[in-house]
């Protein structure tokens, strides 16, 4: 029977908007993996379900894909709050391969999942590293922090202070933030409180939007530090330009000098069109092409072989493929070597816990453009 | 102090938002007697409208304005004849599981045709005045606006029902529907013109977000609770009430994250109607009998 | 048995009851009779736990009752009807009337999980009292409809109905005639005579029509304008002026209403 | 002469059997009628099925005349017919004044002289005219509802147990005025308990049973039935 | 055992409505036989919920608990944590009416959320807790299919329990109560204490629902509580299914989440290049069949009907 990978993401609901973009990623993987002859010489089919950013329809779905569509292994879901529940529930008990695309929380490196769920995005533990790094750079002493009051902004926002904290900042004060408010004015007069010289927004457009319409309007900061999930092209639209020109944000990201990097976005943009600057995609491309990669290398679509294959692709020894190759990857297979796949997002490499190391990118707003100015492994400072 | 000025400015601003959402609400329960969900979608729709408006004719938020209402009320009517109507004569819990049926309708109607990405009215931020002369305090043109206009609404429906025979045949119809019939009394019409005037103001509720803030397929569903909360508040049935239920909701919700985190502010509306609800369970004002 | 003790209510500005104070002796038929708007409903519901009065105190056996919701005085014995019928819409005739019983065991959910049994049983007890019940209402072919759907008429019966339902001692009966059919209310009167005499029920009844609370009550208040303004049997009462001019009208005697049409008189009788 | 009112041979209920099983019912112009019989024989129900509350099954309702089955309330009001309903005859959460002014909610111009005779008739309306129709006594509401049905000028008044719960002195009133009423050329179709009274200021009477005509005649003749009387008066 | 791809959604399915099945009834109690109009249902679900999880995960240094215990005591637990909030709001709201209840719930069953969202030595927070243990463990019957089972079992019992209630004369007090409280009053019941007993036991029947649903998940975190997916949709199961009516509750539950999960089947059709705008389509479907259900039946599926008399027939008249 041909391969069927279930792609799980928010199709409606507060998140839909990164679940679209992830969804024709792994599309655009499909694609090349069939042009390119397949899955054991079968196209490799997609199933998609839709969680509607909320867990009890997200494990819904996600029992559909593996018992109704029968996929052999689950790429998603973006937010760790599906992403947890459907490992728990659907992927450990189904023997079935998940790997979530999206979900930063710290809590899935020592989740109990039975070795079926793995992740091709960094932990927000290291984000929150790379994020302190960038706002050192800019050379901010004070600032203060708004973040969302779940799993994502928390983690972030404590990492953050962590790390800014060692190297020497200081964080004037830091504010929770319930979404889908009208307004957020008495958040950002809290937040103005003890003189901070730049605010760091960590969150999603939805309400990232309104917060820093108001912050502008307001008076009360002019100077944003963001990350990935604030990576939006429509607050230039909606905001203008000049307001966001000169801050900057982190985003988990290769280097997009390598080959896989620069293959995908050609590829995704021949495809449809310009790569949205949202963050996710090349890592839904990774865990889809991944998937494909151990079920070949294991020449079964059973979900067990899949993850006891997936190490064996994704991490060194072995010869180098990436985006793009998977005939070759297939001929190597199939000639019995070792391959170590390097992604679009970078080298992803699984640890034991099946989470990514990972290459951070430096973007800020040039002009009413989103721009990467560097990409960068963090370090923790002493 | 300042402080504290500056977040009556802005809560008078949220309230206004409210109360334009809570009069169609109030009018709707004492009318109809159901808790209408699809109320916050109604907002949205009509700021949608409204930037439809703004983008195929080149109007301005403000002129845009009475297009959408007008656009929001025909939604209404529409919605009411087609859906509501023909369960007007069950319970009124079947109607506002309806309803809620109808937010959900609506909420993918607006995803279906806009997209479900952030928008905004205008490009650009505008920059606010400063009153020197009351501590310093910052007042965007937008907001004198939106508080201006809300106010002449109100007094506009508060002028309707109590001047007019067709305000008070909402108030009679609320009160016994068979004998407003007995009556002669045209109860289809009234019930249209309450959908009108509760399309129309959930239109001009949805726009003044969209100006305030931005547009997204959930924004009206969100603020749906508080909306609620303001009815509860001025007393269920009563238009009046919902003004002054409106302006202490949002100011209270603005102000009260100088006292507690913020992630307790949704908390805050809950908390207010709660405490009003055990202590004067009739809102401020009496609600029906 | 009753004894209520200059008792008043304001509602908002208006007085509606001005320092009543009256007794129903134990096994009387008491008739409680004055204007639309005297506050006969009113003195009722304060005796009846419906809210509490302005000022004054109501006792039963001369225990001070003042302000005992209403379940409570239903266990003292005193049940009462409304002036406008409170049925149970959605429940059919019959179980109006099985609610009523006090002292169900069924009422509490353990036994109704455990003790099936013997709810069972109970149960069927009280399906005989009602079944007796309906009977003597006539509504017995109504049995199974939902109350909510009966006629005006059938519905005051069924108001009626439950307070038959228990061992009361005393009852208060708001307008029990008002928009009964008249040789049903003839059965009405006999049947309230009845428990009167046989079971030693004490009635006080609030009503307008004279038959009667001139077949059935002895003695008579008066209520105008929320106070007391007579009492005494019937007969003096008709003589009474006052009484006369502001409730039982102008040319009043006997029959009512015959006096007003002499031109029908005749074939009134 | 065209008769006022006539409906012939109505058939009809609340969905499932039929309540009404071939009521036949007239009213001429200047004429009383009234209706009496057991509870819940189907009086309220013939007044509602008259009045377009209730689908007539089958039979057909004449106003002068012309065809009126099924028409809507609204229509019936603005050809002059005005109805008291037995139960919730009244707007509870307002004032005496706003109820009268809804009953003339389809009259044009100036209320006030409609108003006054209202209060004429009624003087306790006059009284309470700010008080809160809910919070009245059961009497007192009868009489805002009958105001609230006088404020049309109708031409036919139908009445459902309009002196149920009132006072005998308002009784004879409200009789008195239901004759000075139709003194003025209004004819009057009432379904009363208060049968024998009833009965002798009527023109012709009914007796309804199980939604079937059993007797009918003139008001006298009927009184003096010992078996009408026996059955449906009390004696 | 090994069951086909299509039994095990099946299972899944099942659990899934089970689950809601039990918080139905739970509602049925409250509005059904009372007229309570609870719409804070998701607070006792999450109450109870997180109870049963706290008691039963291993030890964590992060939140409260866990204590490691068993499965039934994590679900006694549930159910008595419930009660007690049940107390609580009962007496709060004792005085209120129906569309007041309403409000208020609400209102305080987002606070619940935001409580357990943001005091973390508690609840862990927006981390939520994970690694809830399912029953059975280290039996045969540890699959997917065993927990059907005791989500079956749950089901069974709490339809008795409510069933028996509402035939009972207990339920006709509630009846009584709903449709009218002055006259209930005057015919000596103690309708204060009647309608908390009600919402007690409805609540307490939610947070057993929030129990199974915690050990059926192994994952909590407050989204999970947001009133969408914690309310409404009980709400709709109740309405479609026929509210007063037991059975009603629960095939209200198994065709309202069939609609919601089955509709996906439809969008699936549309080409792979649509699926936002299925996924869209599809809630727009739910919100139409919803509509459909409520016009062509909106007395629900199976509407209420009076209980039948308990006692032995009547005599024939
Ligand atoms: N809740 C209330 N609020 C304000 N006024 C009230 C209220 N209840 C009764 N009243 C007023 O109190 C007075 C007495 O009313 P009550 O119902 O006791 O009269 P009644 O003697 O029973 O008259 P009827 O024979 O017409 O039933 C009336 O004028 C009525 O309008
Ligand atoms: N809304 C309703 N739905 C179903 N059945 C009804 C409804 N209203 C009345 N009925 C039934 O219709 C029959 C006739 O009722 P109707 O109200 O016409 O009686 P009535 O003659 O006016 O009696 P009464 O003198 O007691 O007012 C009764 O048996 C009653 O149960
Ligand atoms: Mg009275
Ligand atoms: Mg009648």
């Amino acid at each position: 029977a041909p391969m069927k990978i279930g792609v799980l993401v928010p199709l409606t609901g507060d998140l839909q908007s990164y679940g679209e973009p992830a969804l024709k990623a792994t599309q655009l993987a499909a694609k090349e993996i069939n042009a390119a002859g397949g899955v054991m010489g079968e196209d490799v089919q997609i199933a998609s379900g839709d969680t509607q950013t909320s867990p009890q329809p997200g494990v819904s779905a996600a029992q559909k894909l593996v018992n109704v569509e029968g996929v052999s292994g689950i790429m998603g879901a973006l937010s760790s709050g599906v992403t947890i529940p459907v490992a728990q529930s659907v992927s450990k008990p189904g023997k079935i391969p998940q790997i979530s695309s999206a979900s930063t929380s710290p809590v899935i490196t020592s989740l109990d999942d039975g070795d079926f769920l793995f992740r091709t995005v960094p932990s927000d533990a290291f984000q929150g590293v790379a994020l302190s790094q960038i706002t050192a750079d800019k050379g901010y002493k004070t600032v203060s922090i708004i973040y969302i009051n779940n799993d994502y902004g928390k983690g972030l926002a404590e990492a953050f202070t962590t790390a800014f904290e060692k190297q020497g900042g200081k964080v004037a004060s830091t504010v929770a933030y319930e979404k889908g408010q009208p307004a957020y004015r008495g958040e950002l007069q809290q937040a103005d409180k003890g003189d901070p010289e730049a605010l760091v927004l960590i969150g999603y457009p939805e309400n990232g939007q309104t917060i820093l319409r108001q912050a502008l309007e307001g008076g009360y900061f002019r100077n944003f530090v963001f990350t990935d999930g604030m990576k939006a092209p429509e607050l230039v639209e909606n905001l203008g330009a000049e307001y966001l020109n000169g801050s900057v944000g982190t985003v988990p990201q290769a280097r997009d000098d390598s080959p896989g990097a620069q293959h995908f976005s050609t590829a995704y943009e021949e495809a449809y069109g310009a790569v949205p600057p949202k963050p996710y995609l090349d890592t839904a491309y990774d865990a889809f092409y991944l998937m494909a990669l151990a079920a070949e290398a294991a020449g079964s679509t059973d979900g067990v072989a899949i993850r006891d294959h997936l190490r064996e692709v994704a991490n060194p020894p072995g010869e180098q493929v990436g985006p793009g190759e998977f005939e070759k990857a297939v001929k190597l297979l199939k000639a019995g070597k070792d391959i170590d796949y390097e992604g679009a997002s970078g080298s992803v490499n699984f640890d034991e816990n099946g989470d990514v190391p990972g290459t951070f990118g430096e973007w800020t707003f040039e002009d009413g453009k989103i721009v990467t100015k560097r990409i960068f492994e963090p370090t923790m400072p002493k | 102090m300042t402080d504290i000025l500056q977040l009556l400015v802005y809560g008078l601003v949220l309230g206004s938002v409210l109360t334009m959402g809570a009069i169609g609400v109030s009018m709707i329960f004492g009318i109809l007697r159901f808790a209408h969900f699809a109320h916050g979608d109604f907002m949205t729709l009509g700021a949608y409208l409204g930037l439809t408006f703004i983008s195929a004719f080149g109007l301005s938020a403000w002129w845009a304005l009475p297009a959408a209402m007008v656009g929001m009320a025909v939604v209404a009517v529409f919605i009411d004849q087609v859906l509501y109507r023909r369960i007007r004569r069950t319970q009124p819990v079947i109607l506002l599981i309806a309803s809620f049926g109808m937010a959900l309708i609506l909420r993918s109607l607006v995803q279906l045709i806009w997209g479900s990405d952030n928008q905004s009215y205008a490009t650009g931020i505008q920059f606010p005045w400063r009153l020197d002369w009351l501590g310093g305090i910052r007042l965007k043109p937008d907001h004198l606006w939106i508080v201006l206009i809300s106010l002449g609404l109100v007094m506009a429906v508060h002028l309707f029902l109590t001047r007019t025979r067709l305000g008070k045949a909402m108030r009679a119809m609320s009160d016994n529907m068979d004998l407003a019939l007995v009556s002669g009394i045209p109860a289809e019409r009234v019930i249209m013109v309450t959908w009108v005037i509760g399309g129309a103001l959930a239109a001009a509720a949805g726009v003044f977000l969209g100006i305030d803030t931005r547009l997204h397929p959930v924004m009206g569903w969100s603020a749906l609770l508080p909306v609620f909360a303001a009815t509860i508040l001025g007393g269920i049935g009563r238009p009046y009430g919902a003004i002054a239920g409106g302006m202490i909701i949002g100011v209270s919700m603005e102000m009260s994250t100088l006292i507690i985190p913020a992630a307790y502010k949704p908390a805050v509306a809950f908390a207010i109607m709660v405490g009003m609800l055990i202590l004067r369970p009739q809102g401020i004002f009496k609600g029906t009998v | 048995m009753i004894q209520i003790d200059n008792v008043s209510k304001t509602f908002g500005g208006i007085q509606a009851v001005r320092g009543v104070s009256l007794e129903v002796a134990e096994g009387s038929i008491t008739g409680l009779i004055g204007p639309n708007g005297a506050g006969k409903s009113t003195l009722f519901n304060m005796v009846a736990g419906l809210f509490p009065p302005s000022e004054g105190r109501v006792l039963l056996d001369g225990r001070d009752i003042t302000g005992l919701p209403p379940h409570k005085l239903f266990h003292l014995g005193l049940v009462r009807t409304f002036q406008i019928p409170h049925e149970f819409s959605r429940m059919t005739v019959r179980e109006n009337l099985m609610v009523v019983p006090p002292g169900q065991s069924g009422e509490n959910l353990f036994n109704a999980w455990l003790r099936w049994g013997r709810v069972k049983q109970e149960d069927s007890a009280v399906l005989d009292k009602v079944d007796d019940v309906l009977d003597f209402l006539e509504i017995t072919h109504v049995a199974d409809e939902l109350a909510g759907n009966l006629s005006g008429g059938q519905k005051k019966l069924l108001d009626l109905g439950r307070t038959m339902m228990t061992d009361a001692r005393m009852v208060l009966l708001d307008e029990p005639g008002a928009g009964v059919n008249r040789t049903l209310l003839g059965k009405i009167r006999e049947a309230i005579q009845r428990l009167n005499r046989e079971r030693g029920y004490t009635f006080c009844v609030i009503e307008h029509d004279m038959d009667l609370i001139s077949a059935l009550c002895d003695p008579v208040h008066v209520m105008a304008n929320g106070e007391l303004i007579a009492s005494g049997a019937m007969t003096e009462l008709r003589r009474n002026e006052q009484v006369r001019e502001a409730y039982l009208g102008g040319g009043m005697s006997g029959q009512m209403g015959e006096n007003a049409r002499p031109s029908n008189q005749g074939d009134a009788s | 002469m065209t008769s006022l009112l006539e409906a012939r041979d109505l058939y009809g209920g609340y969905g499932g059997v039929d309540i009404l099983q071939g009521t036949n019912l007239r009213v001429e112009p200047d004429e009383i009628v009234v209706i009496v019989g057991p509870n819940g024989a189907g009086k309220s129900t013939a007044m509602k099925a008259v009045f377009g509350l209730l689908r007539i099954r089958a039979g057909e309702v004449l106003y002068k005349g012309e065809p009126i089955t099924n028409a809507k309330p609204e229509q019936m009001v603005k050809r002059g017919i005005a109805y008291v309903p037995q139960e919730k005859n009244v707007f509870p959460s307002m004032t005496v004044r706003e109820n009268l002014e809804m009953g003339a909610y389809l009259m044009k111009g100036d209320l006030s002289k409609r108003l006054d005779k209202v209060y004429t008739l009624f003087p306790k309306l006059a009284e309470r005219r700010r008080q809160q129709a809910g919070l009245m006594s059961g009497g007192e509401r009868q009489m805002v509802a009958m105001g609230r049905a006088l404020m049309i000028d109708p031409e036919l008044l139908m009445l459902d147990e309009p002196t149920a719960g009132l006072s005998p002195l308002l009784i004879d009133e409200t009789f008195e005025r239901i004759k000075e009423i139709n003194a003025q050329g209004i004819g009057v179709l009432m379904v009363e308990q208060n049968a024998k009274q009833a009965l002798a200021i009527a023109d012709r009477g009914y007796v309804l049973a199980t939604g079937r005509n059993r007797h009918e005649d003139t008001g006298p003749n009927l009184l003096a039935d010992p078996e009408v009387a026996e059955m449906f008066l009390g004696g | 055992m090994e069951l086909t791809g299509i039994a095990s959604y099946l299972v899944s399915f099942l659990t899934f409505a089970g689950v809601y099945a039990v918080l139905a009834l739970g509602l049925n109690m409250q509005w059904g036989f009372t007229g309570q109009f609870n719409i804070g249902i998701a607070g006792f679900f999450a109450v109870g919920a997180y109870t049963s999880a706290i008691l039963t995960t291993p030890g964590s240094p992060a939140y409260l608990g866990g204590f490691g215990l068993p499965f039934l005591v994590g679900l006694g637990g549930a159910v008595i944590a419930s009660t007690i909030i049940g107390v609580i709001i009962g007496l709060i709201t004792a005085r209120l009416r129906t569309d007041y209840l309403a409000i208020a719930s609400i209102g305080i069953a987002e606070m619940i959320r935001l409580f357990i969202k943001n005091e973390d030595w508690l609840s862990n927070g927006v981390r939520g807790i994970a690694g809830i243990p399912r029953p059975l463990q280290g039996t045969p019957l540890d699959t997917p299919l065993g927990y059907l089972l005791v989500v079956v079992v749950f089901v069974v019992g709490v339809y008795f329990l409510v069933e028996r209630a509402y035939a009972s004369p207990w339920g006709r007090v509630l009846r009584a109560i709903r449709e009218n409280e002055p006259a209930t009053a005057a015919a000596g019941k103690d309708i204060a204490n009647f309608r908390l007993q009600a919402f007690v036991l409805g609540s307490a029947i939610m947070g057993l629902g929030g129990g199974l649903y915690a050990h059926f998940f192994g994952f909590l975190s407050p989204e999970a509580f947001r009133p969408l997916y914690g309310t409404f949709i009980v709400w709709v199961m109740l309405i479609a299914g026929g509210s007063g009516n037991n059975r009603g509750a629960i095939l209200g539950a198994v065709v309202v989440w069939g609609i919601w999960s089955v509709t996906e089947l439809f969008t699936d059709m549309l080409p792979a290049e649509h699926a936002t705008q299925g996924a869209a389509l599809r809630v727009l479907l739910i919100g139409v069949l919803l509509q459909v259900i409520l016009v062509l039946r909106p007395q629900g599926l199976l509407p209420e009907k009076p209980p039948r008399l308990i006692a032995r027939q009547r005599r024939s008249r």
